[in-house]
């Protein structure tokens, strides 16, 4: 989310670089001022606000990528009135983009949490990563479990992250990518596997193996070939989503409830610190990155920028779209990765020692979501400058960590808010608030704000507030019917 | 970090506030819950499924209160509206009625039975004319002439309802909140007012019991195997228990197999049941009055066998799943023939077992003993000592023994498996000659009122322990007799005879205890503390239940046993839980059982003085053969199962009609399409509409 | 990715790849390379690869009609008979529904 | 069956707020994201209103039949000024955010404008009170059962569906109106907007006689939908021209790319 609300800022700076291009300095200035405030932006003034602004848009970063001085004001002039514009109105389109996949996402985790039974009740399985229970008598050491389980998730997750920033450093590029597809494939094949059981279950049909094996094989490998090599992006976009909700869906299960919460709360403050702090992890990694002037490896990634690009195909330069496409395929793979490993799990006895190393698997990747999310920014000022005019290029690329973690929220929510929708309907809105705000914030205060703290935030609050104080207050209210 | 904070604020609201925070009100306003229901459920054996299944989302149907049997044709043919859901009360829960029910299941949603509070005046047996039938001695191959129960028909009021099968749920309810709720649910809405059809909204009912398994025992043992998931789900489980069993010498249990020189009389009976529906099986004739009498006789030769041991040692049995084609004795002799038993079948030297003793006309008690096997003269001949014993037994005692016809077999009884392996000299004891006086044979009226255990008004639940009623007098006798024939058929001598007598506190005590309330200051003083949770303020159900852990019958029988036939010994809790008498004591294990009973609370004080109780009482266990052989098709042992089920429950509440339900539609459907042409046409004309500003379709209305 | 900014050569390796694929036991594959390819094959002005495009698109859908064909009958026949094969369904079975045969 | 019932209700309480979203909201991103906003607002006043209530809930006597109705009905009442008082709130803040844009751009019209804004906040508000007063009886308008066990009316489902419909138009329209006032600094309009809205949640009190509280309730939303229509720029001589269809002159007049 962080990205497009620098998107957004970086239209902002642009145009005010346009309307001030009389004076190359200020820009210069403003850019790199700017840039500073931004987690992914590395290598200063310029090269920062090429950072920030890489987020959204392939068209913002270069501009004020490389030196201003260096760009011709006729340029400017051009984008001038679209410019102003386009400030609110791209930034709204890119908003808008990412609400319909994270919505949908959510609808799934949440249909699913309402109608597959396996998903809500608790067998006493828990993650490696959770040891504690927390079906304890006393609610102390209900929290003190819980604290001591999210305590111990976080820092795996830290640890996960040196350690891809360590793989990345030395350029282990092999040893990532054949991780990555190998957790990717285990995500695709077992998790809709177990997902399927269930809900064959649910419904009490008899299923065949020979027609599930055709099903997996397909669902499958179609999946690995859209997200890894070519395929329509409409089909990306919607296996990238299943993924995550799939992703989302174990989380709800095997996370205890207090700690669920807490992890949720630690991640959105962990995401905030990697955003703003100087020296974090993933911003070392940003920076390497921007040194060897290269993506990141594949990020993970939902790519809102080519469906975009669809509408205007015909009427834009052909040639452009093979360095166009890039991106996504690239970033795709560890989009899939991330929360692929839990799939390592395929068997009944022995659970937990699985969960051990698919744990390790996920939580690298999915820490890296907030990274990833910096990295993108930095993909387009790679791009070669032809492509920087037109504003269609300005899709938004939100990390799959991020849907993970909505949904995560809304289905548990709906999962443990005793049937109640009002609390799911105002976590949902409040996540879609968290989106939106970033944008009016931006639009009011122009400040560069990471996104997933605000939504979870508002999340959580809502969550509690709804569940504790709002449903008792509505369900008295529909007793007698009144109305407010 | 405000979050967390933030979060741990709101947590301590939830603590601090969580109150009168209901469920959702509108279900409230829509749906009654039925509290107290019990479910008939599906049981499988080697070929047949018999019981109730509702649908996976439960049955809904209007709820009709069938007044008499004619009123049948109103549910299965003429209704207005089906399915209906039927109210039977007890009376009209006959077969003809069900069967009729079942033959028109399309347009029935399920039963529901009101039991009352008093028992029937005529006879109702829901279990088969021939119980037992064919895992009985009786085969084609024993004696054609005896198999089949062709010569007596044991249960004539049988009725079989037990083992049918019905694709419809059938609950029993109480006569209680739920029933009144119903009744007048029914009473305003669904009533048919002279011949009218009755006008919606109608009061309707949903009943969830949803059965795993399906077909039989084999079909469902095997996709309990099937194991390919993280969470294999078993579908059913083997009907099974424990039986109680203790001696009066001392066997080494866990040597097993042959003891020589060891003579063994089995002194026998059973202790379960069970009725048509699934956790009511009160079974006082036909289980409790036999077990509860072995009890008390156990009782009465605790002295004497301690002081003059008889030569020939007696072994009270209590088997569990008599009722499931003999689980339990057929597993006792199973375990005899391969020596998993502290004794063999040669080390039996005669059965006597104690049946349904309850209800004596004429104080007559009938020794029923097999034809086939006396036709050999030396079975004949103890045959013949053990009635003497017997008959001798009762001289001085208000009973008087006598014997049926000799070509009468026997009732159906674990005797018969017995026989069924080699030919044993042994005695039934009966309370009827030929067939059953019981007339509510397995079934729920089978309980205390039917065995006039009656108080009189106005007592205490300590006053009606204590107060001994007359049926515990007249078993009271019959224990004594049977001890004493014990006794002298172990070989006692004739001297302890006169001192071998029953307690009637005891025998009382016990019926009150497994008849009226298991949770009563006598039985609290004589079992362990983890126990406590099985004693209940209502009589005990003798169903015997899956084979997991023992069930509260067989625990209560097991602690009652040790404690009427064992010594208190003075261990250590630590060590008396240990099973031993000390530290350094390894081998009394094998030949006692100790355990540690909270004992009863002396008088100025709350807390209780426990004690440990050293006998010889064991538990074997009550799983039939054919799921330790995998013989799920077994012709000649019991392959009964239970199947499994995620949620028993009921709620009743009012159905609309389908006429408002598509009015609602359709109005529904009209509001949405013309609004969208409205605003279609609002949002195009927009420019026009305002022209001042464009400002879409706030008009539309 | 985006079609339309591919150049046909390329359009139509990637249907061929697409095509030759589904032969892999991946009728989806094929359901998308029709769905994909099918303004290309179709709709599309003429223009040289179009004729191999369209072939690819025909068979595919050929061959996907096989599957469905193929897959629907299979399970009727499955759901139908599943309970008189006894063991043998049993163990062909995912999922075997509870409660009823 | 009763999935009828579920649709039926669905459909009326949200059918015209779904066709306003689809024709009108659904296209612009903008109008969308404040649509949300809207939403959110009103959650918010919710919670406050939710919040008070349950406090003072919790230190009055809970066993007082009455004393809770009339803590119920004080809650309504607080909710209700609330809910103004966050629409206030709302203007205020996109008065800010449209200045701050207005500065941004060269232009002196911004992207959107505040009538669009004040309908589409309406809107936000109506759709997030509809959801919140029905969702929950539409979940259990599916089950099998209907209302009236304990002798309510059985017309239960229906009726809410209506009222929510009211309630979402009205809260459309006490937007545009709301707004219009506030623009045109006429605060006896807001007070209206604020009286209409406390009548029609205090008409609720007397349910479940559906008629006494539905009829009048629609009467004010007939009302407040002319007013609506007219503070929205609106007018009979419009009416006419659109419905007569000579509007080629107006289309020239004041065409513009939507």
């Amino acid at each position: 989310m962080a990205n497009n609300a620098e998107d957004i800022e970086n239209n902002m700076n642009q145009q005010e670089t346009s309307v001030a291009s009389e004076t190359p300095q200020q820009p210069q200035e403003a850019t790199g001022t700017r840039a500073r405030p931004r987690g992914g932006s590395g290598g200063g003034g310029g090269g920062g606000g090429a950072g920030g602004e890489g987020g959204g848009n392939g068209s913002g970063p270069e501009q004020n990528g490389q030196p201003p001085a260096a760009r011709p004001p006729r340029v400017v002039e051009a984008e001038e009135d679209e410019d102003e514009e386009l400030t609110l109105k791209y930034g709204a389109k890119h908003v808008i983009m990412l609400f319909v996949p994270v919505t949908l996402c959510m609808v799934v985790v949440v249909a699913t949490i309402k109608s597959v039974s396996f998903y809500t009740q608790n067998d006493g399985q828990r993650l490696i990563y959770t040891p504690f229970p927390e079906d304890t008598v006393t609610v102390g050491q209900r929290a003190l479990n819980s604290i001591l389980n999210a305590t111990i998730m976080i820092t795996v997750i830290i640890v996960m992250t040196l350690v891809l920033v360590l793989l990345y450093k030395y350029r282990c590029y092999k040893v990532i990518q054949g991780w990555l597809f190998l957790s990717s494939l285990l995500l695709l094949f077992f998790f809709s596997y177990i997902y399927l059981k269930e809900v064959f279950k649910t419904y009490n049909v008899a299923m065949d193996y020979f027609t599930l094996a055709i099903i997996i094989w397909n669902f499958g490998v179609v999946g690995m070939i859209c997200i890894h090599w070519k395929g329509p992006l409409r089909l990306q976009q919607a296996y990238l989503i299943m993924i995550s909700a799939l992703m989302a869906l174990v989380f709800i299960k095997y996370l205890p409830e207090w700690t669920a919460w807490l992890i949720l709360a630690v991640i959105s403050v962990y995401d905030l610190l990697a955003v703003l702090c100087p020296k974090g992890p993933l911003r070392i990694l940003v920076e390497t990155a921007q040194e060897r002037n290269e993506p990141i490896f594949p990020a993970l990634i939902y790519s809102s920028t080519m469906v975009w690009l669809v509408n205007m195909a015909d009427t834009e330069w052909p040639k452009r779209n093979s360095t166009e496409v890039a991106p996504p395929q690239l970033e795709a793979p560890e989009a899939v990765a991330s929360p692929a490993p839990a799939g390592l799990s395929q068997d009944d006895g022995g659970f937990n020692s699985n969960w051990v190393n698919q744990q390790e698997h996920q939580l690298g990747p999915l820490s890296t979501t907030e990274q990833t999310r910096r990295e993108v920014q930095e993909m387009p000022s790679t791009r070669p400058p032809v492509e920087d005019e037109d504003e269609e290029e300005r899709g938004v690329k939100l990390g799959l960590g991020d849907f993970i973690f909505y949904s995560m929220l809304v289905g548990k929510a709906s999962a443990t808010a005793s049937g109640d929708w009002n609390t799911t309907l105002a976590c949902f809105v409040a996540i879609l608030i968290g989106l939106c705000l970033t944008l009016l914030l931006l639009a009011i205060f122009k400040k560069a704000l990471p996104a997933l703290p605000i939504s979870i935030f508002f999340g959580l609050v809502f969550y509690f507030a709804t569940d504790n104080l709002v449903q008792p207050f509505m369900d008295r209210l529909a007793l007698h019917q009144f109305y407010i | 970090m405000d979050l967390l904070s933030n979060k741990w604020i709101v947590n301590l609201l939830v603590c601090w506030f969580f109150i009168g925070v209901g469920c959702n009100s509108v279900e409230k306003k829509i749906y009654v819950h039925l509290n107290y229901t019990v479910p008939c459920v599906r049981l499988l054996n080697a070929t047949h499924q018999i019981g109730c299944q509702s649908h996976l989302s439960g049955n809904v149907g209007v709820l009709h209160v069938l007044e008499s049997e004619e009123n049948v044709d109103w549910v299965v043919r003429t209704g207005p509206n089906p399915p209906y859901l039927v109210i039977l009360e007890s009376p009209l829960f006959t077969r003809s009625i069900m069967m009729k029910l079942k033959n028109g299941s399309s347009r029935v949603a399920g039963v529901a039975v009101i039991v009352p509070r008093t028992n029937p005046s005529e006879g109702f047996s829901p279990h088969t004319t021939c119980p037992n039938e064919n895992t009985g001695v009786y085969s084609e191959h024993y004696d054609p002439e005896l198999a089949h129960c062709n010569v007596t028909v044991w249960n004539p009021l049988g009725n079989g309802l037990s083992y049918e099968e019905f694709d419809f749920p059938i609950f029993s309810m109480k006569e209680n909140k739920d029933t009144r709720v119903i009744r007048k649910c029914y009473m305003d809405n669904n009533r048919a007012v002279n011949g009218s059809t009755p006008q919606y909204p109608l009061c309707a009912m949903q009943l969830y019991s949803h059965m795993s398994a399906v077909t039989d025992t084999a079909t469902c043992m095997r996709r309990n195997d099937i194991k390919f998931s993280i969470s294999p789900e078993m579908v059913c489980d083997p009907l099974g228990d424990y039986n109680v069993w203790s001696s009066t010498k001392l066997l080494n249990n866990t040597a097993k197999g042959h003891k020589i020189g060891e003579s063994v009389i089995i002194a026998a009976s059973r202790l379960d049941s069970r009725s048509f529906f699934f956790d009511v099986a009160p079974g006082a004739e036909s289980g409790v009055s036999g077990f509860v009498t072995l009890l008390a006789a156990a009782h009465a030769l605790r002295n004497a066998t301690q002081e003059a041991p008889p030569t020939r040692t007696i072994l009270y049995t209590f088997f569990q799943g008599e009722t499931f084609d003999y689980i339990g004795s057929s597993r006792m002799v199973y375990d005899m023939e391969n020596n998993h038993f502290a004794v063999d079948l040669n080390n039996v030297h005669s059965v006597l077992e104690v049946g349904q003793v309850g209800l004596r006309a004429d104080s007559k008690l009938w020794l029923h003993s097999d034809p086939v096997s006396r036709k050999n003269s030396s079975v004949n001949e103890e045959v013949r000592k053990l009635i003497t014993n017997l008959q001798s037994a009762a001289t001085g005692l208000s009973v008087s023994v006598e014997e049926p016809n000799f070509s009468q077999p026997l009732p159906p009884s674990s005797f018969q498996r017995f026989l069924r392996a080699r030919q044993i000299p042994g005695i039934v004891i009966e309370d009827h000659r030929s067939a059953f006086t019981n007339s509510f044979y397995e079934s729920m009226f089978d309980n205390a009122d039917y065995l006039n255990i009656s108080y009189p008004p106005n007592l205490t639940p300590e006053e009606q322990l204590e107060f001994v009623t007359d049926t515990a007098k007249a078993l009271t006798e019959v224990a004594t007799m049977v001890a004493r024939a014990l006794y002298s058929q172990a070989g006692g001598e004739g001297a302890q005879m006169s001192s071998i007598k029953a307690d009637p506190q005891i025998v009382t005590r016990l019926l009150y205890g497994f008849l009226v309330r298991s949770n009563n200051s006598w039985f609290q003083q004589l079992i362990p503390t983890d126990l406590m949770t099985h004693l209940a303020d209502r009589p005990t159900n003798f169903y015997v239940g899956v084979a997991q852990q023992p069930s509260e019958p067989t625990l209560l029988v097991q602690h009652l046993l040790a404690n009427l036939t064992g010594s208190t010994v003075n261990v250590t809790q630590d060590n008396c839980k240990n099973q031993r008498e000390d530290e350094k004591d390894v081998d009394t294990k094998h030949f006692y059982f100790y355990m540690w009973v909270q004992g009863a609370a002396p008088p100025n004080s709350t807390k209780r003085e426990g004690y440990c109780v050293r006998s010889t009482v064991r538990l074997s266990k009550a799983l039939s053969p054919a799921f330790d052989l995998q013989e799920y098709t077994s012709k000649d042992y019991s392959t009964w199962t239970e199947s499994r089920w995620k949620s028993i429950k009921g709620r009743i509440f009012l159905v609309a009609s389908h006429e408002l339900e598509m009015v609602t539609l359709g109005v529904g459907v009209g509001v949405l399409i013309t609004s969208l042409l409205l605003t279609y046409i609002m949002s195009s004309k927009a420019d026009i509409l305002f022209s001042s500003g464009r400002e879409p379709a706030n008009a539309t209305y | 990715m985006n079609l339309e900014r591919l150049p046909n050569e390329e359009k139509l390796t990637l249907c061929r790849k697409y095509y030759l694929g589904g032969f892999a036991f991946l009728p989806f594959l094929w359901l998308v390379n029709v769905v994909w390819f099918f303004k290309e094959a179709f709709v599309k002005p003429d223009y040289t690869e179009q004729l191999q495009i369209k072939a690819y698109v025909k068979r595919s859908a050929l061959g996907l009609l096989l599957w469905v064909t193929v897959l629907t009958t299979w399970i009727t026949i499955f759901q139908h008979f599943r309970a008189e094969w006894g063991e043998v369904g049993d163990y062909l079975s995912f999922t075997i529904p509870l409660g009823i045969p | 069956m009763t999935a009828a019932v579920f649709f039926g209700c669905t459909f009326i309480a949200f059918g015209p707020a779904i066709a306003l979203f689809l024709f009108t909201i659904a296209r612009e991103p903008l109008r969308v994201i404040f649509l949300i906003a809207g939403a959110f607002f009103w959650l918010v006043s919710l919670l406050l209103a939710s919040l008070i209530w349950f406090i003072s809930v919790q230190i009055s006597n809970k066993d007082s039949v009455t004393q809770q109705k009339g803590l119920l009905i004080f809650g309504v009442v607080l909710s209700v000024l609330l809910q103004e008082t966050f629409r206030f709130a709302y203007y205020k803040l996109l008065k800010k955010a449209n200045e701050g844009l207005l500065t941004l751009s060269q232009e002196e019209t911004m992207p959107i404008s505040i009538r669009q804004l004040a309908y589409v906040s309406g809107l936000g508000f109506g759709f997030m009170s509809g959801a919140f007063s029905v969702v929950n009886i539409l979940a259990d308008s599916v089950g099998p059962g209907t209302v009236g066990i304990h002798g309510d009316s059985q017309h239960y489902f229906l009726s809410s569906a209506f009222m929510t419909l009211a309630i979402i138009l009205l809260h459309m329209f006490w937007g545009v109106v709301f707004f219009d006032a506030c623009e045109k600094k006429r605060w006896w309009a807001v007070g209206a907007v604020v009286i209409s809205h406390l009548v029609v949640s205090c008409l609720t009190f007397q349910n479940p006689e559906y008629i006494a509280s539905l009829v009048p309730t629609y009467v004010i939303l007939f009302v407040m939908g002319i007013w609506a229509f007219y503070s929205a720029g609106g007018s009979l001589r419009n009416l006419k021209l659109c419905l007569t269809c000579k509007d080629k002159d107006f289309l020239l007049a004041n065409h513009r790319p939507r």
